[in-house]
């Protein structure tokens, strides 16, 4: 169940990276896409009747699977870092071109482009 | 020891960067240098094909993180040697900040961590930290087309690294490891295991974006050309390589064959299309990197050893001369102030010959003149015997690549008076290699067993190919042609990545 | 159990509903409020560490930088030129129907209105050149539409005023609004001048001199200017005004300002 | 809220639809009845001396993959303060309006704070570590600086500071990587003694580590929010 309502947000995610033309949106689906993907990961690791995996003897209980859950820390961290500096991006786009619609961003740079010359 | 040393002082090194401008001119020399002599130690030392392994931490494979210095470091650490000191050598004329030292580190640290990288997790984070450097470094200048650019290449990216952490837990899921020799051998166990196709696709995939195969790979050409010169040449000789790294890790455990072959015959011949009607120079070359991408790819679907060999081999040469016409390119483009091939023929007095020399170099090895880098590993990839469709995808990519190369023929007219380049040093650390690409390969890889003779139908191939450019420039070469654009919009690389993985899944029968 | 599964459930509701929010900040804040979800919902699957991090970075953190980051009200950038009844200074306040109309709009869209007045030819200038959202002030839907305006919302017709009886065609643009009027009475319409072309709003504004020649009406239509590539606010506004026409209310207002 | 429908937009639906609809087929059509019995269950805890089995994994026995992390975390610092740092406004007024706002934020702060070590310092023997503790004592700054105002923080903390402790912090702990080759063990080992299990001092360098992490990180995402602050409403 967790893992197939991880793979749908991924879905979702990238559906709405493809349709939604704002870019803050944009980056808000991309962190639904990434939310996805750690679900899914979170979701493999795990039993129904599983314990935390806080323990100091673990042997005669079935506890979840503590590796998904130590690299989901790593990719949550990564993501976050992706997402800010995307978004600093953002602002420097619309600092210099005042829209924040993809399209609009994408013909001013290359006006910008066949202006200018490319180095 | 060496092993996780390699990376991790390079991270060290970059922290220290910024303690100043000068301080940052020196870690760099520094870095450069334990790098060149622990690299040289370990080729040395796996001189007979033999490989390094420890596990960090000194935790076993079933626990921690294994790194290797395997066939493929060796092959890749001379490269990364090489084209550090020509940037270096490079970006002392540019007046750097130490924060372009600083990612530099970080980037050359990233580098080595995945070349030794042997866990399919450690494998993600490595390439996450290689984007964001590498995103950081393409738009170093702050201009808005770099920054768009860069925004570009990190949505895609982390789109195909969600896609490579879904398929990291299925694998999980079913074989309770991510070292990828033990993943290996449980597949070997079961190869007719149904969960084997799908987690393929997912990894194959979202690596695919990292290495640019075309489909996935909208943001390479932008980020490439838009990106500071000596950043350009790091990118397209080695940080894209990387993505084929691992593509050829995954291969090695993975079954792949039909997949690869799509779409680097997409990559390559796509590629080498929006290469030839380019125009300006370094747009030019971010397309041709693309074609030649696809080119590895289709060794990679090749599969057998030769073939993997002939890869290397062409990864190494490619890193090369496209890391000299990028170099070269960038300062030709400043001296005639402009990089569109027109301008770049109308002040073509003002570029220094040194520069022009480099190009000329660089030209003759990317349309694989023997006996230069690119004819010696197009050779040892020409060798293995591929299948015809493979072998018409090889000649129509030669063929296409010196017919978008003829176009730098006005730059090349001899001429007294030009001006002196003070960046021939940094030319000359990959020019040499270039022109003595085969004794130097036999010296530095004897492990490999590449394919290096002069054998003479290959000669005449590689001659013909280039002659077909050159009659096709002739012909067609002052039409101009409008090839869409819209391939490399955000939303159709979307699309692009979500089309791209369904035929994969189609061709790996995951359905 | 049910708990667990109904978490789970909400998950891609709360995203779906987030993502499709016109507003920014509502996106953001549904977005916040997904993250807590998943906090939850890691919980539930037995890695609070995980849940911690997430509820932390993800909730929080992330929030925070966009909210920080965002306008706490978008805008919507209009650009104008003066007309009588449609849009005018008046004291220093900007009434009309088109101000009436884009107020109301960019309210539908959460935004704050602003407007600029610019001379008439660069207005659609303006909005080509993506300096601002939307271009108004009485203009005239063109014969040959290009995709950028809206269908018009108001009848108009165009009047010829001076120049030779064969001056036919190539009107020349208007000049700017400011003290546009006055040098009309005094400078253009002493009969040597070039024809000038004026639509109904204008025209009626204007004291004709009885020796001028008013040629025939040309029937057009008033109409808004949207950038080339801004395709989702062209039909947002597009489905605004039919919201407006189907309701009867723009016809209530255009008899409040114009008749 | 209406899209114009472009037949790109479908496309890209249909697409996503059919990826979704074949990894849930895959997934459920070949799912083991049992997730695998994960290898570090039957690893003793002496082995790393930390109660909380993802924290012995994350700092531990995959200490590699949460330094690169760090460093990526180290990046991002670096680029929103490279991309944002051109044009400061020079002086920024407290956020917030209201007198209770000010005083409750203000209020927060100490009990931040405490979390924040809590979390640190126990990370090997309950939920938390070093990094959620950064992120909590950096958003408590960030209320101090909702009442007091940002320039009275930063009069007191100077950017430079920030900075040096940022990179100090990166530099020990990428120095306490590489530090057990000085007692002849391989990198990234744990050299400290794991003490024992569930005590306070316990886990060898997992502690060491969250703390390091936790500086680093405070520093960090400190220099982020106060970057946006600074360029507050840009979008």
């Amino acid at each position: 169940m967790a893992f197939s309502v991880g793979i749908v947000l991924l879905g979702i995610g990238l559906v709405a990276i493809a349709i939604r033309r704002d870019l803050v949106i944009k980056l808000l689906a991309l962190g639904l896409t990434n939310a996805g993907s750690i679900l899914c990961l979170v979701a493999i690791g795990d039993r129904p009747d599983a314990h935390v995996p806080i323990c100091a003897v673990c042997h005669d209980v079935l506890y979840a699977d503590p590796l998904p859950q130590a690299l989901v820390l790593s990719a949550i961290v990564i993501n976050f870092a992706i997402l800010a500096l995307a978004l600093v991006f953002v602002m420097r786009l619309v600092e210099q071109y005042h829209t924040t619609d993809s399209r609009h961003v994408e013909d001013l740079v290359q006006r910008d482009l066949d202006e200018g010359g490319q180095q | 020891m060496i092993l996780a040393v390699l990376p991790l002082s390079r991270f060290v090194l970059g922290v220290l960067c910024y303690a100043g401008k000068r301080v940052s001119r020196t870690v760099a020399a520094v870095g450069w240098c334990a790098t060149a002599a622990l690299s040289i130690y370990l080729l040395i030392a796996t001189r007979d094909g033999a490989t390094i392994t420890i596990g960090l931490g000194g935790w076993a494979a079933e626990l921690g993180i294994v790194v290797r210095f395997d066939a493929v470091a060796a092959a890749f650490s001379p490269l990364v040697v090489l084209l550090e000191l020509a940037v270096l050598l490079y970006a002392r004329k540019e007046d750097r900040a130490p924060l372009f030292y600083a990612l530099l580190q970080f980037l050359l640290g990233a580098v080595f961590a995945l070349l030794l990288a042997q866990d399919l997790f450690n494998e993600y984070v490595i390439l996450e930290l290689l984007t964001l450097v590498s995103f950081l470094l393409v738009g170093y200048e702050r201009r808005p087309a770099q920054i768009w650019a860069s925004l570009k290449y990190l949505v895609l990216a982390s789109i195909g690294m969600s896609l490579f952490l879904v398929g990291v837990a299925l694998i999980y899921r079913h074989t309770g490891t991510l070292n990828l020799s033990q993943i290996g051998g449980i597949i070997q166990g079961r190869p007719e295991a149904d969960w084997i196709p799908l987690a393929t696709v997912l990894l194959v995939v979202g690596v695919s974006v990292k290495a640019g195969v075309l489909g996935l790979s909208q943001w390479l050409p932008a980020a490439h050309s838009a990106a500071p010169t000596e950043i350009s040449a790091l990118l397209s000789g080695l940080v894209i390589k990387m993505g084929v790294v691992v593509l050829l890790r995954v291969s090695q455990v993975f079954p792949l064959g039909l997949t690869l072959q799509a779409l680097g015959a997409v990559t390559a011949v796509v590629g080498v299309l929006y290469a030839a009607y380019a125009k300006s120079l370094k747009r030019m070359l971010a397309f041709s990197t693309l074609s030649q991408i696809g080119y590895l790819v289709l060794g990679l679907a090749i599969g057998t050893p030769e073939a993997l060999a002939g890869v290397l081999d062409y990864a190494i040469a490619h890193g090369l001369f496209k890391g000299l016409l990028f170099l070269a390119a960038g300062e030709a483009a400043r001296a005639a102030g402009g990089g569109r091939f027109e301008e770049l023929a109308a002040h073509r007095e003002l570029i220094p010959r040194a520069t022009t020399t480099a190009l000329f170099v660089g030209t003759l090895a990317i349309v694989g003149l023997p006996p230069l880098a690119g004819f010696g590993a197009k050779s040892a990839l020409f060798a293995c015997h591929p299948s015809p469709f493979v072998f018409a995808v090889f000649i129509v990519t030669t063929v296409g690549t010196a017919f978008a190369f003829a176009k730098l023929l006005p730059l090349f007219r001899w001429r007294r008076g030009a001006r002196r380049s003070d960046r021939t040093s940094a030319y000359a650390v990959l020019a040499v290699p270039i022109l003595f690409f085969i004794p130097f390969t036999v010296t530095t890889f004897p492990s490999l067993h590449l394919a290096t003779g002069l054998e003479p139908l290959l000669v005449i191939e590689s001659l013909g190919a280039v002659a077909a450019g050159l009659l096709l420039h002739r012909w067609l070469g002052h039409r101009a042609v409008r090839l869409p654009k819209r391939l490399f919009f955000l939303e159709e690389a979307v699309l692009g990545i979500l089309l791209a993985w369904l035929l994969a899944a189609i061709l790996l029968r995951a359905v | 159990m049910i708990a667990r599964y109904a978490v789970l459930a909400m998950l891609p509701v709360v995203a779906f509903v987030a993502l499709t929010q016109r507003r920014r900040l509502a996106a953001i804040i549904g977005m916040g409020l997904f993250s807590f979800l998943l906090a939850v919902a890691y919980l539930q699957l037995h890695a609070p560490d995980v849940a911690l991090t997430e509820a932390i970075i993800g909730a929080a953190l992330t929030t925070a930088i966009y909210v920080l980051a965002i306008r706490r009200t978008g805008r919507l950038a209009v650009v104008a030129d003066e007309a009588p009844g449609l849009l005018a200074r008046e004291g220093d306040r900007v009434v009309g129907l088109e101000h009436e109309i884009l107020e109301r709009f960019a309210k539908h869209l959460g935004l704050d209105l602003s407007v600029e007045l610019v001379p008439y030819q660069e207005v659609a200038e303006q909005v080509r050149r993506g300096e601002a959202d939307i271009g108004a002030g009485g203009l005239v839907l063109p014969p040959d539409v290009p995709d950028l305006f809206t269908r018009p919302y108001l009848e108009t017709a165009l009047f010829t005023i001076g120049g030779a009886e064969t001056g036919e065609g190539a009107a020349p643009p208007m000049v700017r609004y400011d003290g546009y009027f006055a040098e009309l009475e005094i400078e253009r319409l002493d009969g040597a001048g070039r024809p000038i072309t004026l639509d109904l709003a204008r025209f009626l504004s204007v004291r004709v001199p009885d020796e001028a020649v008013v040629r025939h009406p040309e029937r057009r239509g008033y109409s808004f200017v949207v950038g080339q590539r801004r395709s989702e606010l062209h039909t947002e506004l597009e489905a605004y005004l039919d919201h407006l026409r189907e309701t009867g209310e723009l016809d209530r207002l255009i008899r409040r300002y114009v008749v | 809220m209406r899209f114009r429908v472009r037949p790109l937009s479908v496309l890209t639906v249909v697409a996503a639809c059919a990826v979704v609809a074949i990894v849930l087929l895959g997934y459920h059509a070949n799912r083991p009845d049992e997730a695998p019995y994960s290898t570090y269950v039957v690893r003793p805890v002496e082995e790393t001396g930390a109660v909380n089995r993802v924290a012995s994994i994350y700092l531990n026995y995959r200490l590699f993959d949460s330094v690169l992390e760090v460093l990526v975390f180290f990046v991002a610092v670096l680029g929103v303060r490279h991309y944002l740092g051109t044009r400061e406004r020079t002086a920024v007024p407290s956020l917030a309006e209201s007198e209770v706002v000010r005083t409750s934020s203000a209020l927060l702060f100490p009990l931040a704070v405490l979390l924040g070590v809590y979390l640190a310092a126990l990370g090997h023997l309950s939920p938390g570590g070093g990094f959620g503790a950064g992120v909590i004592v950096a958003s408590g700054a960030l209320l101090v600086s909702i009442s007091l105002g940002m320039d009275a923080i930063e009069r007191r903390f100077s950017l430079g500071t920030i900075e040096w402790v940022e990179q100090g912090a990166l530099f020990l702990l990428l120095a306490a990587t590489l530090l057990p080759l000085a007692f002849g063990r391989a990198a990234l080992t744990d050299v400290l003694p794991k003490g024992r299990t569930g005590q306070v001092v316990s886990g060898g360098m997992i502690p060491v580590y969250n703390a390091l992490v936790g500086v680093k990180v405070l520093a960090g995402s400190w220099l982020i929010l106060r970057s946006f602050v600074r360029h507050r409403g840009e979008i």
